[in-house]
């Protein structure tokens, strides 16, 4: 009996090492791969750059030494399509990529306008590997190889950077928009919505930003940072939200964190500059005889946080004013940005998705010439509500006093 | 019950109270009164989510006693 | 009224504690100028002749809290009304506390905190302490007695050392004459730490040794007022006056200045300390006041069980009653005084006063001869 | 529906066939001839080996037969063999002839030469006594049965104690037996006074645990309170001294405990003269000491034996100790998620460098070194002690070294976690040792919710959770928070001992407080100061 039990023991025992190689990848067998860069060449092919991290020198900086040499590797393949970009980078590239890590996709400015983006998400999409969350960006006025290659200072891995530095601009200005893969792509699906990726560049001579030099000084010869939010309408990118039309945008979107808003005081420029801490937009379609209208409602609450005119914010009744002209300012944004995205003739905020949801009855009617005909017509009513929390620690500004003096 | 009564009767006037408290101070009242309100009106979901679970603790209050109180002189006879 | 007894050092700490609750970050009687701190100490004169109002009213009913006594001076239907206004003007007051300290907590060290989230943090430790009656309240004031004085010899030997004081910015003192600053006193700093006196008209009973008391209440009231009129001199002679008038928390200023032998600075979070144990006991004594009167108006037999309900409408209205810091502010310096601390500490109790002398006056005579020459002293204020 | 209200009747009946079953418990008596007997005892122990049924025969002609009845083990073999059985068999009172009934006097009157010697007639009282150690002795014919009290059997020495080790002080350590442990007490205190009221606790194990208090001193409230818990105890059995703790104390939901236990008779002596109770449990060297207020738990014998100036500083690094091993990392974590203008900027720059490559967040990265020191600790607890070293040096060395070498963890949070482990081990007695590692978890998380603010609020409701608690009646943080200023002289401070004048007045009885005589300052002549005096002869610059 126990010799039958012996021979099963030992098949058991035997398969464990025969398929010692199917997924098993050992952590040195295999290149991280932290960043995708995608561009177009003269001949009209696609150009893949990937960023691959030296592991051994991220974590060597933990003991003071290995900060010489860079701790990301750069290696670029030619191909028709993603998959191919993959299989030919492998002739360059000792071990199997691993895109797992990739958190950032760069997608080039010219295969942006020109080819468009519709084709290039499908392998990322499908591969197991890719992770949905991995970040989307437009390389703006640079390839997105030149970005990719930038070494950076503080974060070791480029990538980390570019993902940190998106995320922070939108918390702190809302300037730019952290879209990842499955937003990109239920946007690019979805008539009534277009997609909206975030715009990345390098100041400064771009061939020096990828030799370790460029990371020895202090203030960096090429430094990447973000700028402005990319337009697309049918997969292709049609225009660039810079400054305040891409706040204006990323209100109505309701994904403003906390950004400053500054007024003029009485002729003086910016006098006041009013922090929101917390905002709450929620976006109504009504329909108005026959036509639908869309209420637009924004209710801030935040801190006045620099105010050089003399204003005694110690009364109540002082920043009522504020209040209001903070309301007024917000909405000219609001209403600039709705009426820019008209002229392009592509619904970024959703709007159709939102008729969609409410009016379906109007929207099939509608839904097939929405970008070109309805949209641009829509009426869209805002209203906002700002309030004014808190001052700082401190009440009257100094210039009150000051007033005595001088002015 | 009594319990809810008392809390309705202590939170009405006490609201009426500041709401003429911003009255005196010299706003009109559509102002005070959205003066009184607004700060419900923006709330993170972490804000809202505790103000319901001192609400269901506010209720539970109420109820939990008053069943102990049933049970109390069925329980030791 | 519960059945507990606290000893007179500890009625002594918890007066000496509540009246140094948020009276001392708040630039008090900040339009006094240099001469701020001379204010204070008028004010507290005054706080002490309204503390014999009280210590009179409390003559005539030694066991009975407020909500009792006045239904026993007004008769029950009547006395029921005031005293239910009473419990709401120490709930008003509990909620402008607690958002006082919240709106603080927030510029101070947390601005992209709710105010929600730090109101409720804060009154759910209230209500915990309440909950456990007034003994352990004032046992656990025995002890941030200690730790708050320690806090504070700290800090004003610190300021001494780090040689900030400069006495010139106290000078001119009289640049405002007597009489307006006795004025300036007694319309609001009379009202704000020393008037609040009131609320211990519910707690006086609970005191084991009554023959004590007056001596407890002008000790507690002398020794917090020279407390605050010497911080008000040292931020003034620190900060000089106008930083002092435009900084919404002078003492918090006072110390980001501090800097003594290299590293004993950045001491702002133990102003924070100092502010949530002050805090602390002036928001439990409101809320334990407002939970024993609500129970006694609606004889409700356990008033633990009032502490949430309470607590939590104390909560909602610290909220409500103002939607910004300046708002609430101008609500504490220009409306609260002549509105709500007038009637409801000046002018209710010595109504009740002259209405109980005059029904105490049938019940005995020798009684009463000691009550005229007390009350005389009280009407010539 | 009918079935349901049957249903209802019978639940009712049965309650109360239940009831009055409990109420009168038969009390079955001796039967009068042996042989009965012997079958009861045997039935009733399940004929275990250990129990010894030993026959004799008394008195000639009418031939009386008698048994003895012993636990193997329990008895003291030689006061059983010599004075009882020997002297049975041997006594000639005994050999001529005797009547059956007046044997029994016969055999306690002048046969059996031991101490205890009473007559039981029932079977609950009687294996009462014959399993804690006597012998019964049945006579053929009587239906009473004679206890002799042969208590005895193997008992562990009086060694040194494991816990509370001190310098200076002496080395005896409670034992396993009740009536050592009392009799060590009855050495150091030898005053009448010493009173002593046992009694048996547990339906199955009938441990005997009893009360010691010196009577004058004591507060009779306090001893009746205690009795009234005691009593209260309906539980089958008590194995450990600990079971007595959890079912009389004033409190159960609190981390901190409100009865003190030691191993040292020098601490029990020190806390009866102070007025307290001591509850002595058999089967384990812990005696209860109860009331324990919170400054007592800062105590350690030894501060009453070294100078005064030693032993207040020892109490005051006592204290810091235990405010770091309780606020320790969740300061670190408050300082560097919230509050980093609180850390001067040199050593902020470090920290920041340390955590830079750290992937965790700073209160994940301290709850995780939390626990692995607590892993750490119970691992060398619970391993055989030759193990256990060699399982600290493992832990400290491996965890400590590679986790910041690979980057996982900061060398700072290592300190931190460390400097407050050591803290936690150096408070003196261990259950508060244990509370304030519960309290720490607490306070880690209140400052990762919210930073310092956190804590100040889990600092409020611990101070106000501990003035709300009282043990056996006496206000928790007694010296300190109902102030009495006379008290204060021991808590932080220790007063020189001629200084002692009066035992703490909340525990001790009210018109006892004196303890020591007037003006006790040691004055030897001139030693001190200037030289006044001309008594002295010679000139007293002896060099």
């Amino acid at each position: 009996m126990n010799r039958k039990r012996l021979v099963l023991l030992l098949m058991l025992m035997g398969t464990t090492f025969t398929s010692g190689c199917w997924d098993k990848t050992e952590l040195n067998e295999m290149a991280i791969v932290s960043a995708v860069g995608i561009d177009k060449n003269e001949a009209g092919r696609l150009v893949g750059t990937f960023q691959i991290i030296n592991p051994v020198n991220v974590a060597g900086s933990l003991q003071g030494g290995g900060g010489t040499n860079p701790s990301i590797s750069i290696y670029r393949a030619t191909g028709d399509n993603v998959l191919e970009l993959d299989s030919n980078a492998s002739t360059k590239i000792s071990r199997d990529m691993y895109f797992a890590h990739a958190n950032l996709v760069v997608i080039g400015e010219d295969v942006a306008k020109e080819m468009g983006i519709n084709s290039i998400f499908d392998a990322f999409e499908r591969s197991p590997e890719f992770r949905a969350t991995t970040r989307i960006v437009i390389a703006r006025g640079v390839k997105a190889k030149d970005l990719v290659e930038t070494l950076t200072a503080i974060d070791k891995v480029s990538a980390e950077k570019v993902i940190k530095t998106i995320e922070s601009t939108e918390k702190q200005q809302g300037g730019s928009i952290t879209i990842n893969l499955q937003e990109v792509i239920k946007n690019l699906v979805s008539s009534g919505k277009e997609p909206l990726i975030s715009g990345f560049t390098v100041r400064g001579n771009t061939n020096k930003e990828s030799k370790i030099e460029n990371t020895q000084t202090s203030n960096m010869a090429a430094n990447p940072n973000a700028v402005g939010i990319g337009v697309f309408k049918d997969g292709k990118l049609i225009d660039w939200l810079d400054g305040n039309q891409a706040k204006g945008t990323m209100w109505v979107l309701d994904r403003i964190v906390n950004t400053n808003v500054n007024i003029d005081w009485e002729g003086k420029k910016d006098a006041v500059t009013y922090q929101v801490l917390r905002q709450k937009t929620n976006v109504k379609p009504k329909m108005k005889n026959g036509k639908p209208k869309m209420y637009i409602t924004v209710r801030a609450e935040g801190d006045i946080r620099e105010v050089n005119a003399p204003i005694d914010l110690a009364s109540p009744h002082g920043s009522i004013d504020i209040e209001k002209k903070l309301a007024k300012d917000i909405k000219k944004d609001m209403e600039d940005a709705i009426k820019l995205a008209q002229k392009n003739k592509s619904d970024i905020f959703g709007f159709g998705e939102l008729i969609h949801e409410t009016h379906p009855a109007y929207w099939k009617k509608h839904e097939k010439d929405w970008d070109d005909v309805t949209f641009p017509k829509l009426e869209a009513e805002v209203q906002v509500e700002v309030f004014i929390r808190r001052t700082g620690i401190r009440n009257k500004p100094y210039l009150l006093d000051i007033k005595k003096g001088d002015q | 019950m009594k319990f809810f009564g008392i809390t309705i009767l202590l939170l009405v006037p006490l609201v009426l109270f500041s709401l003429g408290m911003d009255i005196l101070l010299g706003f009109d009242l559509d102002n005070s009164v959205k003066h009184a309100f607004n700060p419900f009106l923006v709330k993170d979901r972490a804000e809202l989510i505790l103000f319901l679970i001192l609400l269901v603790i506010l209720v539970f209050s109420f109820i939990y006693r008053k069943k102990k109180k049933d049970n109390k002189p069925k329980g030791q006879q | 009224m519960e059945k507990a007894k606290i000893s007179g050092y500890q009625l002594f700490v918890l007066i000496f504690l509540f009246e140094m609750g948020s009276a001392l970050l708040v630039p008090l009687a900040g339009e006094g100028k240099q001469g701020a701190w001379l204010v204070i100490l008028i004010a507290m004169i005054g706080g002490i002749l309204l503390f014999f109002v009280y210590y009179a009213l409390f003559q005539y009913y030694p066991n009975q809290i407020l909500t009792e006594f006045v239904r026993s001076i007004l008769g029950n239907f009547l006395g029921r009304i005031v005293a239910f206004l009473y419990i709401l003007y120490f709930m008003y007051l509990a909620a402008r506390v607690l958002r006082d300290f919240g709106e603080t907590l927030l510029t101070v060290a947390y601005p992209h905190v709710p105010l929600f989230f730090a109101n409720a943090a804060f009154i759910l430790v209230v209500i915990y302490t309440v909950r456990k009656g007034i003994e352990v309240l004032a046992r656990t004031s025995e002890l941030f007695f200690v730790l708050e004085n320690v806090l504070f010899l700290t800090f004003i030997l610190l300021t001494i050392v780090s040689g900030m004081i400069h006495l010139n910015n106290l000078k001119p003192v009289l640049e405002i004459n007597g009489v307006e600053m006795v004025k300036m006193a007694f319309s609001k700093t009379i009202f704000f730490p020393f008037g609040e006196l009131i609320v211990f008209l519910m707690i006086f009973p609970y005191l084991n040794e009554p023959q004590r008391l007056k001596k407890i209440g002008v000790g507690g009231l002398a020794l917090s007022g020279i407390f605050l009129s010497f911080t008000m001199a040292v931020n003034i002679a620190v900060l000089g006056v106008d930083l002092t008038l435009r900084s919404q928390y002078p003492l918090l200023t006072l110390i980001q200045s501090i800097e003594v032998a290299g590293f004993l600075e950045r001491l702002d979070v133990y102003f924070l300390l100092k502010l949530m144990i002050g805090g602390f006991i002036k928001i439990t004594v409101f809320t334990y006041v407002a939970v024993t009167g609500t129970a006694n108006v609606f004889n409700v037999k356990q008033p633990s069980r009032l502490a949430y309900p309470v607590g939590f409408v104390i909560l909602l209205v610290s909220i409500v009653i103002a939607s910004s810091y300046s708002e609430h502010i101008q609500e504490g310096l220009s409306a609260v005084p002549v509105y709500i601390h007038l009637p409801f500490q000046v002018i209710i109790p010595l109504l009740l006063l002259i209405i109980a002398y005059f029904k105490n006056r049938k019940k005995s005579n020798k009684h009463q001869q000691h009550k005229t020459e007390l009350k005389g002293g009280v009407e010539g204020k | 529906m009918v079935s349901f209200f049957k249903q209802k009747r019978q639940m009712k009946q049965r309650d109360a066939k239940k009831e009055d079953q409990g109420q009168s418990k038969t009390v079955d008596y001796i039967e009068s001839s042996l042989s009965a007997n012997m079958e009861i005892v045997k039935q009733k122990t399940g004929d275990s080996p250990d129990i010894i049924i030993r026959t004799l025969k008394i008195s000639q002609d009418p031939e009386i037969k008698t048994t003895i009845v012993y636990v193997q083990g329990l008895i003291d073999n030689p006061s059983v063999t010599d004075f009882l059985i020997e002297s049975i068999m041997k006594n000639p009172h005994l050999s001529e002839k005797i009547l059956p009934q007046k044997a029994l006097e016969v055999i306690t009157e002048d046969v059996v030469s031991l101490g205890g010697v009473a007559t039981v007639n029932d079977w609950e009282k009687l294996f009462l006594s014959l399993l804690s150690g006597d012998s019964i002795i049945f006579v053929d014919g009587i239906n009473t049965a004679l206890v002799a009290s042969t208590k005895g059997g193997e008992r562990r020495s009086i060694q040194e104690p494991s816990t509370h080790l001190t310098v200076r002080g002496s080395r005896e350590g409670f034992t396993e037996s009740n009536v050592t442990n009392i009799a060590m007490l009855r050495r150091i205190i030898n005053s009448p006074d010493l009173w002593i009221e046992s009694m048996k606790i547990g339906t199955v194990t009938k441990t005997d645990v009893s009360i010691m208090y010196i009577n004058g001193i004591v507060k009779k409230e306090i001893v009746e309170e205690v009795k009234k818990r005691l009593k209260r105890i309906n539980i089958d059995s008590i194995l450990e001294s600990g079971y007595i703790e959890q079912l009389i104390e004033d409190q159960v939901m609190t981390p901190f405990p409100t009865l003190n236990h030691t191993e040292r008779p020098d601490m029990v002596a020190g806390n009866l003269l102070e007025g307290r109770v001591a509850i002595f449990v058999n089967g384990t060297p812990f005696v209860l000491v109860a009331p324990a207020l919170f400054v007592q738990f800062f105590q350690s014998v030894e501060d009453y034996y070294n100078r005064f100036d030693i032993a207040t500083a020892t109490r005051f690094l006592r204290i810091i100790v235990f405010i770091i091993s309780v606020v320790g990392p969740a300061l670190y974590v408050a300082a560097t998620t919230f509050h980093q203008e609180m850390i001067p900027t040199k050593l902020l720059v470090i920290v920041a460098a340390q955590r830079e490559t750290v992937p965790l967040p700073a209160v994940i990265e301290a709850l995780l070194m939390e626990i692995t020191f607590e892993i750490l600790r119970e691992a060398s607890l619970r391993m055989p002690k030759a193990v256990g070293s060699t399982m600290s040096i493992v832990g400290a060395l491996v965890i400590g070294q590679a986790a910041v070498q690979a980057g996982i963890v900061s060398p700072a949070m290592v300190i931190i976690v460390s400097i407050t482990a050591i803290a936690s081990f150096a408070t003196p007695s261990y259950s508060i040792a244990i509370s304030a590692r519960l309290v720490r978890f607490a306070f880690i998380l209140c400052a990762g919710i919210i930073g310092f603010y956190g804590m100040i609020l889990a600092f409020i409701i611990l101070i106000v959770h501990l003035c709300s608690l009282r043990s056996f009646g006496v206000p928790y943080m007694s010296p300190l928070a109902p102030l009495n200023t006379q008290g204060l002289g021991d808590t932080f401070f220790r007063r020189p001992m001629w200084a002692f004048k009066e035992r703490p007045k909340l525990i001790s009885s009210k018109n006892n407080l004196k303890r020591e005589g007037e003006n006790q300052r040691p004055l030897p002549p001139e030693s001190r100061g200037m030289k006044t005096s001309t008594e002295r002869k010679g000139d007293g610059n002896e060099s």
